[in-house]
């Protein structure tokens, strides 16, 4: 990671949402947005703020209450040229457009053999705490990366918001881009200009020769500050951020797993048949032939997602938990770490700026 | 707006009406009040000003009616009898709530007052009404289902599916459309080709009413000529309601400054609040004697909600699948 | 039946709607008769009698005009234009069809002639086909497009929710129901709560049509009719067309003695056959004339689908991303 | 594996699937089927036939094409009480179901807190061949396993296909159901009584050393055609039969592994977050103190599905291609063996009678 250039600054991911989307419709007229609600004065969490002003209602518009429908409308538009931009505000809402997405969107190119492409970016966001609860806090993605015919990223910071959406906007293909509306606010040095971060190329954050952490979405944050946790007590965890799941850059993990001995994935989502099962299994197949090599998976609770803050708290990874499951690994004759509470709620609060 | 002065009606039904109203009112004033201490950690989409379409609706129905409410459910739930301790515990997230704590406030039910759990994804909980009065009818009871969902709702594939199944089978389901005007912040000329929604749902054959001042005894006749058709058979009825979300979309306080309404549509429903109309309805005594019996539950409710405890942990791993 | 005698058409006019209706009715009798041989690995669902829908609507468009056929969807190709030796490759599965042998029948496209690609999902291109005509309008083209569905995807939400986006948005699109009264085998009495649909349509504002008899030259005018109001930006049309399935739904065969029709309702469409009809609308001779090159067609395309190779094994690997 | 006893028979997959149903309907007046052609004369390729006529049409009806909703009205009538079958010919229909399936299914019993439970069954079918192609063949089975909250039963045969049936029909869970087109009319010894599979417990199917293969749906019987080739030179394959994908019996599948030390999933779907990969995942998670285990996955091709005959056979793992994966696993030296074409094809054939 190189320190930050003269055009960087610091920006939330949020604005780097905004800014990536704004930039692109500048450049290119068959770029437009649209989606419930994303024209009101909330304007997606700010995401998607002083769109519709700058490029008007026929670029930017709000929709009806029809998921459905309107993932066809997408795809259609993207079929005659357009390149649409589909704005869930969960991801949980994406059930009603999974006809589309999977038995068209996935697989248009290939079943009328390239006569057509659908260059579409559906943006969703996982939501969490303040009692989302079970239908407004799912990640989802391992449905889209089971399907061949889709992308799907997962930006954890500002710098990949802005570059992966610039990256989404310009493929050919249509690509489920997963955001995490806890990532929103935290920052990171991002550059004005427009860059493309590309898809199918991991990011290594830390580097660390006891263990690779791959974490996803948002919790590659919390991997990054059980990484603090654990620096303090000698343990190094070569922390590193997928971005993208399909394309997926196994390459990368296998080669620092390789290394390490050592995988934890910590996933965003539910770990049955997960992204966290599949980086597993392709780990062991690309390097079962080496070392043995250790492996854990966490991620949600196999449970739905409580609202009440007591239980929701047990259902989701946290620093600590990931840091303890790390030292479990690293150490695992020094029974019964955990890593002191305050420490861990310190980690908790630091914010993750890159600059990459 | 000319209001119906409900004829048939006597002073007791004012005062249960009344009642009904002015807990709902109250009930989430108070929500409202706790929300910004950070207590209740739960997206709360408040009814207050809607509360007579719940009211007028549920007055119609028996205790073994069912109903399905949405995420903006209080009303709902309160107005067919759901209990109001475990309504604030629910909100609280505690292990008392009718969900313990698990639910919130979108999530509210009640079975033993056949009050159907609530979904925080709209419309989806259309079918299900449906498919609980296709029970009904199987089993011939001549209990009958009320599905309530918005205008919004109206825009889901599956509201127009379900319509014509319900139909179809001639099911006792009374569809409820409390049409507020917006979904969050659009409004329906920006969702809907037309206004035509009762013509379209007359198509499917079943009879259809729009009642556009809020008027809780015109939708209490309403919902009881429908309950009846249904009882005997006759099959499914749509209403459409008009009414006004006082409050913001989600959360508890008022949004005139925002610039997608305004103030003077707010004023225009204020005039004709069902609170205040059908209180008006009996002498100041009784209304006096109410009003201090709800301050009385719901600061018990609140009472019982602070100081219930939360879940145990070890309750995150119950009930992901019946019976463990 | 009254059909239409279409005055303001010329003998042109005719001829060339006839052998529209005609290829269409002898390329799917070939399709028949080979099917037995199983080269057509490929779930065939015959038009044979359904030809008129696509012919009198694909006949008022022009080439840069867009259909979105179904699954059902060898008449709407070839009525657009779509070539005739792609498609018989295609359904043998060969290197040389319209998708390299990944689509078959179902999945029939040609984007050369605007034909969109088909779906076996019941109802999936109708919203496929609003997209299309969004960014038409936002190119401020004066193209327009066909969406052909069945009656039984009329009852799919998502039917509804793209009425109602392409009324709000004043698209040019033509929503064409093929009714042939069935969804399999499943008459429309069983899955529609009324035969209103386009009442039901016209309340999102969209005019509407109804053709009961099948007559090719009214369906041109009509659709004549919706393109010239799409094409000055009026919107979206609708047009009903009844109209009748003579073989069995998926498959070479007749089923009448299967029970759930009878033969005396094909009887009663036999009489107002289109093709024949048209037919009769010119001399002998020049129909002799069309009908041979018609034969020499089809043999053509036969031939070419035959000697076609099947893909290469690595063509399993092209395409399902764009650009690889 | 018991011999026959006198009350069996051989009975097909689609027979086995009918008897059961109307033994439960009989049992059970709550127990109802709908679905789009379940009444007609084709009856779902004969599993509903003759249904409709012993328990008419309240109970045995079709639908109009409205999946999304009708799936609503399973969910709203078995929280009534009543035990909906809910049958799709494709499984690839199931897209249109997903909000109900994944929003309100999976999640009542534990947002409601155990106030209403979902009893009902989706019965959906696996297309294969014949130009099935994009949208007519899917496996889709992962997406369902990847959400708490839903069983998912996927039987290979007609023995389990009946016991299976019949223990979702009795679960008071949502219970996915996975049947196999080109399996329904195999045949096995199935009993004429009434009896339940239980639903998390796999089946050995035949015993071997030298690798553990783990097949699921119809791909159970193109394992067990592959260990009939590999029998012949010596190779002794222990195959495993999932039957429920969850509940899922890894104590089975781990146990064999630790013994073998090498495993082959192999899955009638993708393998990217499939089944395939939550298997291989925690058969590494439990068995990774153990000696060293070598594992490989098959599955679908990362292809949409092709229809043309040619591709299509590419796409599909068969008996030659999964025989030729477990001798290149169980004798890495002996290159390039691949099964005779001519035994490959006759093992093909062979019916797959059970009894158990
Ligand atoms: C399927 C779905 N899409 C979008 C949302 C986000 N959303 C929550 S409430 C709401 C508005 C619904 O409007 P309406 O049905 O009129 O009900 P109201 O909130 O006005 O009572 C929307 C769009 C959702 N929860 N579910
Ligand atoms: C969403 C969906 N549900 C069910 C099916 C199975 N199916 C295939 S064709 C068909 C009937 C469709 O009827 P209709 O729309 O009237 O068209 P037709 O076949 O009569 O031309 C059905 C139910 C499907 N392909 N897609
Ligand atoms: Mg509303
Ligand atoms: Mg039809």
């Amino acid at each position: 990671m190189s320190s930050p250039a003269t055009n960087q600054r610091l920006l939330t991911y949020v604005d780097a949402l905004r800014e990536g989307i704004a930039q692109e419709m500048r450049s290119d007229p068959r770029v437009f947005l649209f989606g419930l609600d994303v024209d009101d004065h909330k304007a997606i969490q700010g995401s998607t703020r002083g769109l519709v002003q700058e490029f008007g209602p026929e670029r930017v518009f709000g929709t009806p209450l029809s998921e459905d429908a309107m993932t066809g409308v997408a795809i259609g538009a993207a079929m005659a040229g357009m390149r649409p931009i589909h704005v869930h505000i969960r991801m949980d809402f994406l059930m009603l457009a999974m006809n589309q997405l999977i038995n068209i969107a996935a697989k248009s190119s290939y079943m009328y053999d390239g006569q057509v492409k659908v260059p579409m970016v559906i943006r969703s966001m996982i939501g969490k705490s303040w009692g989302q609860g079970a239908q407004h806090s799912q990640g989802l993605h391992a449905m889209f990366m089971h399907v061949p015919g889709l992308k799907v990223v997962a930006p954890s910071n500002a710098y990949d918001a802005k570059g992966a959406l610039i990256a989404a906007i310009r493929d050919d293909n249509p690509v489920i881009f997963v955001e995490h509306r806890l990532l929103y606010y935290t920052d990171a040095f991002v550059p004005e200009e427009s860059f493309a971060v590309p898809l199918g190329k991991a990011r290594v954050c830390t580097n660390g020769d006891d263990i690779t952490v791959v974490g996803i979405s948002n919790m590659l944050v919390e991997c990054l500050r059980a990484h603090e946790i654990l620096s303090d007590i000698g343990i190094a965890a070569e922390v590193i951020d997928p971005i993208s799941l399909v394309p997926l850059d196994i390459d990368t993990i296998v080669a620092s797993v390789k290394r390490t001995g050592r995988l934890l994935v910590v996933d965003n989502a539910w770990t049955n048949c997960g992204a966290s099962a599949e980086i597993v299994a392709r780990v062991i197949e690309c390097a079962q032939n080496g070392k043995p090599i250790q492996v854990r998976r966490m991620g949600y609770a196999p449970t739905t997602c409580p609202t009440t803050p007591v239980l929701e708290q047990a259902f989701y990874p946290d620093p600590g938990k990931i840091a303890q499951a790390v030292h479990a690994m690293v150490r695992p004759d020094a029974n019964g770490w955990s890593p002191d509470p305050e420490r861990a709620k310190l980690a908790y609060q630091v914010k993750f700026r890159g600059p990459f | 707006m000319a209001l119906a002065s409900g004829p048939a009606l006597g002073i007791a039904d004012f005062e249960r009406i009344y009642r009904s109203l002015r807990l709902i009112r109250r009930a989430e004033e108070e929500v409202a009040r706790i929300y910004p201490s950070d207590k209740i950690k739960s997206p709360v989409h408040l009814s207050i000003g809607q509360e007579a379409v719940s009211v007028g609706i549920c007055d119609a129905l028996r205790r073994d009616d069912v109903v399905a409410p949405t995420y903006r459910g209080h009303a709902a739930y309160l107005a067919k009898g759901g209990p109001l301790r475990e309504l604030f515990a629910e909100l609280y997230g505690k292990a008392t709530g009718v969900a313990g704590g698990k639910g919130g406030s979108m999530h509210l039910i009640d079975m033993s007052h056949n009050v159907l759990g609530a979904s925080a994804v709209v419309g989806t909980t259309i079918p299900l009404a449906v498919g609980y009065a296709l029970a009904l009818k199987r089993n011939k009871s001549d209990r009958v289902v009320v599905a309530f969902f918005g205008d919004g709702a109206t825009e889901e594939g599956v509201f127009a599916e379900s319509l014509n199944f319900a139909s179809l089978h001639k099911l006792p389901v009374l569809f409820v459309c409390e049409n507020n005007y917006y979904a969050i912040h659009t409004p329906i000329t920006r969702r809907w080709a037309t206004n035509r929604l009762c013509e379209r749902v007359a198509t499917y054959g079943i009879p259809v009413h729009r009642v556009e001042n809020g008027d809780v005894l015109m939708l209490r006749e309403l919902a009881a000529g429908a309950v009846a058709r249904m009882r005997r058979g006759e099959g499914p009825s749509f209403i459409e309601c008009l009414t006004y979300r006082w409050r913001e979309h989600v959360g508890p306080n008022e949004d005139y400054d925002q610039g997608y309404r305004a103030r003077d549509d707010f004023n225009r429903w204020l005039k004709d609040d069902q609170v205040e109309r059908i209180g008006r309805m009996m002498s100041d005594e009784s209304r006096a004697q109410i009003d201090s019996e709800i301050e009385l539950d719901i600061a018990d409710a609140i009472e019982f909600a602070e100081s219930s405890p939360f879940p145990e942990i070890d309750k995150l791993y119950t009930n992901v699948f019946a019976g463990n």
